[in-house]
């Protein structure tokens, strides 16, 4: 778990100075970056900025995420292209290339039940120390792990995830932050958003602030540091590995 | 009726009215074509929706609707989308109702290995652990033998496990065991062997307790049958 | 904590036999029970259920949200009347009955800080022992507490909380038991739905299934079991204490 | 300009663009009505709501929108509303700028005292933990002495702590003091007093570093003046 840190400033556009395009966001990440990304399989992680990870070449990146998408779609780009070093996920069962990296020692894979994951990064984004779960017991996930015993009940004590950076996916955006996300293409994106130092959000439509429903913002702007316009659309999902 | 229709009609007739229920992939995802249609079952997938439709046509997709298997899903009356984080809230804090789960070995004592196939580094657990140990009953649909003829009904599995007792029934093409804390109780046979067959290539105990119904007939009646995975044995 | 258990099972209408009146749904209540409630000072508690307990006169209940209301809103009320034994909050400054009654000894009240509270409960909700905060560390919060340390820091460990009753007010709700809150009249709401084993939802406008934006539902129907149409929209609130 | 006008509207210059603000109950409220327009300063309230606007005229009220002291509010263009789970996941995690709060007592090593009063038990604590010890800076509002004429900055305090080593900026009637290691610096003294009148109405060691500033200065001057709270002293 990293302490959170005050973010570096980069000079926005809009009302808030946050808007930003996915190029100007690359000054955030550097060789060796550690990052959470949004996303499931295909869906939910920003192609914009992965777009700009590739073109700047960034390497050695470590990501923390649900799982290493295709090698055509999401992270699985960036893994396809030999830019991560290290990840934490709790499958890679879409991507044969990341499969073939873990298996020739060029990509070092953590595994992480879904669920135990999606908590962890949570309680990083709460300002948690991490959570206690039964979920692995009796199972190999239990090696090494702290045990804390509550009301006479075992648990695992997970550690809360967290990392400098975070890079989600949401439909509607305005130019505070609030995010709108749209079908099952949330996700992860509402934890990253909440455990990265510093959050930057790709959103496919930018609107003035004041434009969403308060009732309908899935995660407010406060939790958000950039914004991305201009996520395109997608025309279509990978057949899936099934 | 092949093995495979046989397992995932004979499972469809498990699930509950009003039932919230993940169904895994491969053979589990067949159950969601034989649901009877007077039951209200609400299915479930762990990247965060309730509520899943059938499969859109071809051009007709929603690019931003997929299970957790990364198929294209569609909308009913009761869909409500959510973030993974609540999607395991949901799973951990005992509102779901029934994960219908492959395997590659499953134990007389109901534990689960799913996740590492032998020789090689597994991809990953994924959602695996959660649904098995958490779902408030654990149906595990199987082909009875691999292909290589190794059982999959073992007395202890030597492959990693996935939850350790947490499935409730066992459906195969040759059976349906109910787990209790004295072992498999055979519940059900197809109408092709008899209750030795069964015995004869299911390496631990099988006991039986009362009358070992055919499940062809089960399915003609079209009713649950002889259990409904809630009785004492495994976790309910 | 305590475990899940299989709800009882009352007759209600609509497509999924959920829909109830506050009447029907005392049947679920019984003296001495514990119940989770939301609301936050003079909103979010619903009504109709305060007055369905009052007119059946259940007592010794035990409750936990984030305050005691006010004498004449949300649970204030059923302490004003007596039936309330006793009270995890986070505190009862807006309501001087209680504090007359835990003055007097007549209502046991364990304070709790309101976002350890919260995500006491949301843990309860998610399945979770507990959570690890280090709010109340260096105060008297942390007296009696078990310790624990995760990578050198120290948290304290807070147990999850449930309860086998939750009451809880959305703005809509449909008769699966989706449910849409409206401002802050949202604040512990989602969070007790989540940890009750048994939720009783009142809602101001019911629609049939299908007819609220999955993206905008706040609380899945899975975790709601009744619900209770026909909530009155409020016409004031109580003037402030400030 | 009284007291309490004068803590309100220098606290206000302290405050950033951009920052996500808590405003504490009381002397804090009033330093919503002096932010310099200019700064986009985003109110949050711990019921669940970040961006908060003016209190509407009476009988325009939405009877679903208050704040966490109970009083309604209105909407402004950056209005988020979430649940209170949420609300404190946003302050814990590090997204608070600023909390504003008063105080019983206040040390010069930044501990709060604020919810227990002597005598008598405490009506609880509400959320004022979460928001001394963990904004990422938080400013305390105080008269200087109580009606009584007691201290309300000591040396160490005898009532219970709401959180320790929590304040970074002390604001008075007669002054601004930093929270350093080394305890407390005056930084701005009220136009009407010397520094050591400050001293002796102060029962602990007040230190200077540089010169000492009038508090009357800065508010012509319409800028955050000698610190943003920030520096090595307190938790920033």
């Amino acid at each position: 778990m990293t302490a959170p840190t005050r973010p570096p400033r980069l000079a926005g556009e809009g009302r808030y100075g946050k808007v930003v395009d996915a190029a100007a966001a690359m000054a955030l990440f550097h060789d060796g970056a550690a990052m959470l990304f949004g996303g499931f399989g295909s869906i939910g992680t920003p192609p914009l900025l992965i777009d700009a990870l590739l073109e700047r070449g960034v390497r050695r990146l470590r990501i923390v995420g649900n799982d290493a998408g295709y090698p055509s779609h999401g992270v699985g780009r960036l893994i396809r292209a030999g830019q991560v070093e290290q990840a934490i996920v709790s499958h890679i069962g879409s991507n044969p290339i990341a499969i073939q990296q873990m298996n020739d020692g060029l990509l070092d894979v953590t595994f992480v039940p879904q669920g135990t994951l999606a908590e962890r990064i949570r309680a990083g984004g709460a300002g948690l120390g991490g959570i206690l779960t039964d979920v692995g017991e009796g199972t190999e996930v239990e090696e090494g792990k702290q045990v804390v015993e509550v009301d006479g009940r075992r648990y695992l004590l997970e550690p809360a995830l967290r990392a400098p950076l975070g890079i989600v996916l949401a439909d509607v955006g305005d130019e505070y932050g609030n995010l709108v996300y749209r079908g099952t293409a949330r996700n992860f994106n509402p934890i990253v958003a909440m455990a990265a130092d510093v959050v930057v959000a790709e959103v496919r439509t930018l609107v003035p602030a004041g434009e969403l429903d308060p009732d309908r913002i899935h995660t407010p702007g406060a939790f958000v540091d950039y914004i991305v316009p201009g996520s395109p659309v997608p025309g279509g999902i990978p057949a899936p590995k099934t | 009726m092949d093995a495979r229709e046989l397992i995932a009609r004979r499972a469809a007739l498990l699930l509950e009215d009003g039932e919230l229920v993940a169904l895994g992939i491969g053979l589990p995802t067949l159950v969601g074509n034989h649901i009877p249609p007077e039951r209200r079952v609400v299915l479930f997938a762990e990247d965060g929706i309730a509520g899943i439709g059938p499969r859109p046509a071809q051009g007709e997709e929603d690019v931003d609707l997929i299970n957790a298997g990364g198929e294209p899903i569609s909308r009913v009356p009761e869909t409500a989308v959510f973030d993974s984080a609540l999607a395991f809230a949901l799973v951990r804090g005992g509102r779901l109702g029934t994960a219908v789960l492959g395997t590659m070995q499953v134990s007389d004592r109901g534990d689960i290995a799913s996740w590492k196939a032998p020789g090689g580094p597994s991809p990953g657990m994924g959602g695996s652990m959660e649904l098995a140990a958490k779902a408030r009953r654990t149906l595990v649909l199987t082909r009875h033998r691999t292909r290589a003829g190794e059982p999959k009904i073992v007395e202890r599995c030597d492959l990693p496990l996935t939850a350790p007792r947490a499935a409730s029934v066992i459906v195969t093409e040759l059976g349906l065991f109910q787990v209790t804390p004295q072992g498999l109780v055979l519940r059900e046979r197809a109408r092709a062997v008899s209750v030795d067959d069964v015995r004869a290539v299911t390496p631990c105990r099988v006991e039986t307790d009362g009358p070992v119904v055919v499940m062809e007939d089960v399915l003609e009646r079209g009713v649950g049958g002889t259990t409904d995975g809630r009785a004492e044995g495994g976790r309910v």
